[in-house]
């Protein structure tokens, strides 16, 4: 009871974030309002008990990935942002594409709960009781488990794309670098001329 | 000379801060340290009509009780409680301007010691700051920057002028120096030497400590910054007459 | 009274005395780092408010309460009204999951059944990394919300460091996890229990250094606090901030270090354990509070000995020595581990 | 005489108007139409090889009623480790071309010499005012200049936005 009362709390939170993520012209608003999706997801984990998965939620998207964004949006001018129009011709095309993406989850999930239970969908969550968790030797385990042996080629391909997105990375930033490899532009002596002596401070 | 006095009258001339009361150190000795000695006793001070910092001074004089934004004041003892907090943690701001400064650092040093009283967390920011020891002489190109500082620190806040170049610019009558801060910023405390030991600096901010215990400020009646209140006049002045009156030149 | 009305209640009673605790222990433990900081420079410290000084906080908290509250007018008001709590309360949610004592077996108070920590769970320890990266925001929206240079720079800085010492953290507290066997903090202490040599400081010294440096970094303290390093950057990301907000920040510092203090406690010196395990009659949490004040008082050493990084210095430490170093722990604790078993 | 002012007589001759030696501090005064010369030969020569400029100051002498002005640049060799005085006088007015081509750090002296002496200088980057205010009146250094009283200047508390 306390547990459903909590999660449509925490549902209710996680939809309000979403839609003030979308609609806040400050972009750090919006961002805050992102990590703070993140972090009553992450409490929806909490609740069903699949505590590594709520940390790692809190860690890597609201902790790391967020921070990155906030790095990035201090950086830019947020005056000119909030005075660009923010809605534009493909607002229609997301629109219909939004609707066709909530059919296609709720299609998924119907389909995986009637193939498996039938159709009461209040038994969704499946897979483990509690207390097999507990005779498996904890959460943390069956998620090892799960991971390394059911799913461990999938896991390894995710650990590439994201190995080579890196390199990736790695060697636009290196090349950039090499083109415009700064030169001294005036010699000891002369009087460097003022543009060349903003670039180099 | 008649030149001074133009120049004088032309925006830089000593403030007022007490409407025709008494005004700088020399005049305000309830305020002073001498340099070196001790305090004269209580008993002469009373008897020659000058009384410690807190007592039976007018009441118009001072800002009278504190007041939360409704208008309700604040209950005394209160106030008395937040005063005595607040004298053991004076965080002045860490800001020197001359070799006065030197003394101050002597005084955060550890033969002094000024952390005894909670006061060695000098604050680099002024908004975290609860006043300032201006230490050593002020050019005039430094004064803005002075005032700046001085609005940045949160109320309330009480200044010290330390040396006598921060009293009344010393003998550097001159074109470059600020005769007296407290032209510029109402000032609590005044304490003279050249520079002052670090014992002269310290019998002020003990001084200083007694009017922060009573919630004094030396800005009482004021609220308004003195240089603020310089440039009003001129901006009126200058409003009333059209053609720039007496331009000064070397 | 059921068993589960009896465990509410208790975890209430624990919440709240754990928080009672820790902001007693906060306002002695700033009163502490001014007078240590005294004494390492020859100084004699705070002595007149209360015995010797002892009540040095309680005037400064009366002064910073009645300050007068700036907002800068060109600030982002809600951010920068926001950013000291953020601050604040993830260093609060970590003491949730710091064992204090002995948990589980036999009733033990009222014939209940009493555990010495708030929350039991597995992962407990990612929730220290995941508040680490939650309080990244706290310094980073102070900077920005500020709408300052120099806060900016300072936010910048303080979050560059943070998220780059978190990795070497993250990698150094995983030799404990392989060593325990478990991510829950109560099995890795019950995985140190016997004398103090059985503790993890030995087998995880590195890895215990690295800890502690990484932990310095993520406390901003000295000597990698350079986001305020006033010669340059004022005040860094606190610049703006004035009266009980900068107060706030300043308290949540604190609480970092108590929570840091008893993490390290816990990981590397056996937590509630007592070091010989005839000394096993004096209660865990006695230990557990004697081995953090022990922590507090390396960390204000640490301070006032060493003095401030440079900026590079302190980004190539953190990306060439200490995460490679971190790594190579891992690797050879979990080679050990697989090999001893 | 040593070396060094054997290499700079011999290559300017007349045109150093005088040569001193005050206990191994080698003083040189030249005329102003000189002055770039003398300094770019003081650098550039391999006997001299002057690469630093130590400071460059002015003075007023306005008992000397027909060149009241003096400009002092001291130079320092860390070739040879010898230093030389380069002095040259000028009247009221008069500017002598700047020196910031040579040693870049020339331009904060020159920018002080003029402000406290009015000694103009050609060329310069950037002549503005470096220690009083920018509206600031007269040349203070000047013996001319009153001793007491705040002249020239005044306290500007409107620069809001400014600092």
């Amino acid at each position: 009871m306390v547990e459903k009362i909590l999660f449509i709390i925490f549902a209710v939170l996680t939809v309000a974030g979403a839609i003030g993520t979308i609609t806040r012209k400050n972009m750090i608003h919006g961002l805050l309002l992102l990590v703070f999706t993140f972090l009553n997801v992450a409490a929806i984990f909490f609740l069903t008990q699949a505590y590594f998965v709520a940390m790692i939620q809190i860690l890597v998207y609201a902790g790391a990935i967020m921070v990155l964004f906030v790095f990035v949006l201090m950086f830019l001018n947020l005056r000119s942002f909030q005075q660009e129009k923010q809605t534009h011709r493909q607002r229609w095309i997301a629109l219909v594409l939004s609707v066709l993406v909530l059919v296609e989850f709720v299609a998924v999930l119907y389909g995986v709960t009637k193939a498996k239970y039938g159709f009461s969908l209040a038994s969704v969550q499946g897979g483990y009781s509690p207390d097999q968790i507990a005779a498996a030797g904890g959460n943390n385990q069956v998620f090892a488990k799960a991971l390394f042996n059911d799913m461990l080629l999938p896991f390894e391909v995710a650990s590439v794309v994201l190995l080579v997105a890196m390199v990736g990375a790695i060697i636009m930033v290196k090349k950039e670098k090499h083109g415009q490899m700064a030169t001294r532009q005036w010699e000891p002596g002369a009087e460097p001329a003022l543009d060349v002596a903003e670039e180099e401070v | 000379m008649g030149m001074r006095e133009t120049i004088l009258g032309d925006g830089f001339y000593r403030y007022d801060p007490e409407g025709g009361r008494p005004r700088g150190a020399a005049d305000r000795p309830h305020l002073m340290v001498r340099d070196g000695l001790l305090q004269p006793a209580l008993e002469e001070r009373t008897a020659s009509g000058i009384c410690l910092p807190g007592e039976s001074l007018d009441d118009d004089e001072m800002g009278g009780p504190v007041q939360f934004p409704g208008g309700i004041a604040m209950p005394v003892q209160i106030e008395r409680v937040l005063g005595f907090g607040r004298s053991f943690s004076f965080w002045p701001l860490l800001f020197g301007l001359a070799c006065c400064a030197i003394e101050m650092m002597a005084l955060g040093g550890s033969r002094f010691d000024m952390s005894r009283f909670g006061m060695e967390a000098m604050r680099a920011s002024p908004r975290q700051a609860d006043g300032m020891i201006v230490a050593g002489w002020c050019s005039i190109k430094m004064a803005p920057r002075v005032v700046r500082l001085y609005e940045q620190i949160p109320d309330p806040k009480w200044v010290l002028a330390m040396g006598s170049c921060a009293i009344s610019g010393n003998v550097w009558d001159t074109y470059n120096i600020v005769q007296g801060i407290d032209s510029l910023i109402p000032v609590d405390v005044y304490v003279p030497g050249c520079p002052p030991r670090p014992e002269a600096l310290w019998q002020g901010l003990e001084m200083l400590r007694e009017r922060v215990k009573q919630s004094r400020h030396a800005y009482d009646g004021l609220r308004r910054i003195p240089a603020r209140d310089v440039l009003a006049a001129q901006t009126a002045a200058a409003e009333a007459c059209a053609p720039a009156a007496g331009e000064v030149k070397a | 009274m059921n068993d589960a009305i009896a465990q509410l209640i208790f975890l209430i009673i624990k919440a709240a005395l754990m928080s009672i605790l820790v902001v007693t222990l906060v306002a002695f433990i700033i009163y502490f780092e001014r007078k240590f900081a005294g004494f390492f420079q020859g100084r004699v410290g705070p002595t007149y408010l209360g015995p010797a000084g002892a009540f040095q906080s309680f005037g400064d908290i009366f002064k910073l309460l009645s300050k007068e509250d700036i907002i800068p007018a060109e600030a982002d008001k809600r951010v920068f009204k926001l950013a000291p709590y953020v601050m604040f309360i993830p260093a609060f949610l970590v003491m949730a999951v710091l064992p204090f004592g002995p948990v589980g077996g036999t009733p033990n108070l009222f014939g209940y059944r009493f555990d010495y920590v708030i929350a039991n769970f597995d992962s407990g320890l990612v929730l220290l990394l995941a508040m680490g990266g939650i309080a990244v925001y706290g310094v980073v929206l102070a900077g920005w919300s500020s709408n300052n240079k120099f806060s900016l720079l300072g936010g910048l800085r303080a979050g560059a460091q943070m998220i780059s010492y978190e990795l070497a953290m993250g990698f150094a507290v995983v030799g404990v996890m392989v060593m325990a066997g478990s991510m829950n903090m109560v099995k890795i202490v019950e995985g140190q229990s016997g004398n103090f040599w059985d503790w993890y400081w030995a087998p995880q010294l590195v890895g215990g250094i690295i800890f502690f440096i990484a932990s310095l970094a993520e406390l901003n303290r000295t000597p990698f606090d350079l986001a305020e390093a006033e010669q340059e950057l004022v005040a860094g990301y606190l610049t703006e901030y004035s009266g009980m907000r900068w107060g706030l920040f300043m308290f949540a510092e604190y609480v970092n270090l108590v929570v840091v203090s008893g993490i390290v406690s816990t990981l590397y010196f056996g937590g509630w354990h007592a070091p010989f395990t005839v000394l096993d009659f004096i209660p865990g949490p006695v230990w557990l509070l004697i081995k953090i004040m022990i922590m507090v008082f390396i960390y204000m050493w640490v301070r006032w000995t060493i003095f401030r990084y440079r900026y590079n210095q302190l980004m190539s430490m953190g990306w060439k020595v200490l995460l490679p170093l971190s790594i190579a722990n891992l690797a050879v604790t979990a080679i050990v581990i697989a090999i001893v078993g | 005489m040593s070396a060094l002012m054997d290499a700079i007589t011999a290559a300017f001759g007349a045109r150093i108007l005088e040569t001193g030696d005050f206990r191994g501090d080698l003083t040189i005064s030249v005329a102003p139409e000189a002055w770039l010369e003398v300094l770019t030969f003081c650098r550039d020569n391999e006997a001299t090889k002057f690469d630093m400029l130590d400071c460059l100051l002015g003075d007023h002498l306005p008992e000397r009623a027909a060149a009241p002005f003096a400009l002092v640049a001291q130079l320092v060799s860390h070739t040879y480790g010898h230093r030389l005085r380069v002095k040259t006088a000028l009247t009221e007015g008069q500017a002598v071309p700047s020196v910031t081509s040579l040693w870049p750090s020339a331009n904060f002296d020159e920018r002080e010499a003029w402000e406290m002496y009015g000694i103009g200088f050609t060329g310069h980057p950037n002549l503005i005012r470096l220690l009083t205010t920018e509206d600031f009146e007269g040349f203070p250094m000047r013996k001319d200049f009153p001793l007491e009283g705040t002249v020239g200047g005044r306290v500007r508390t409107d620069l809001r936005g400014k600092i």
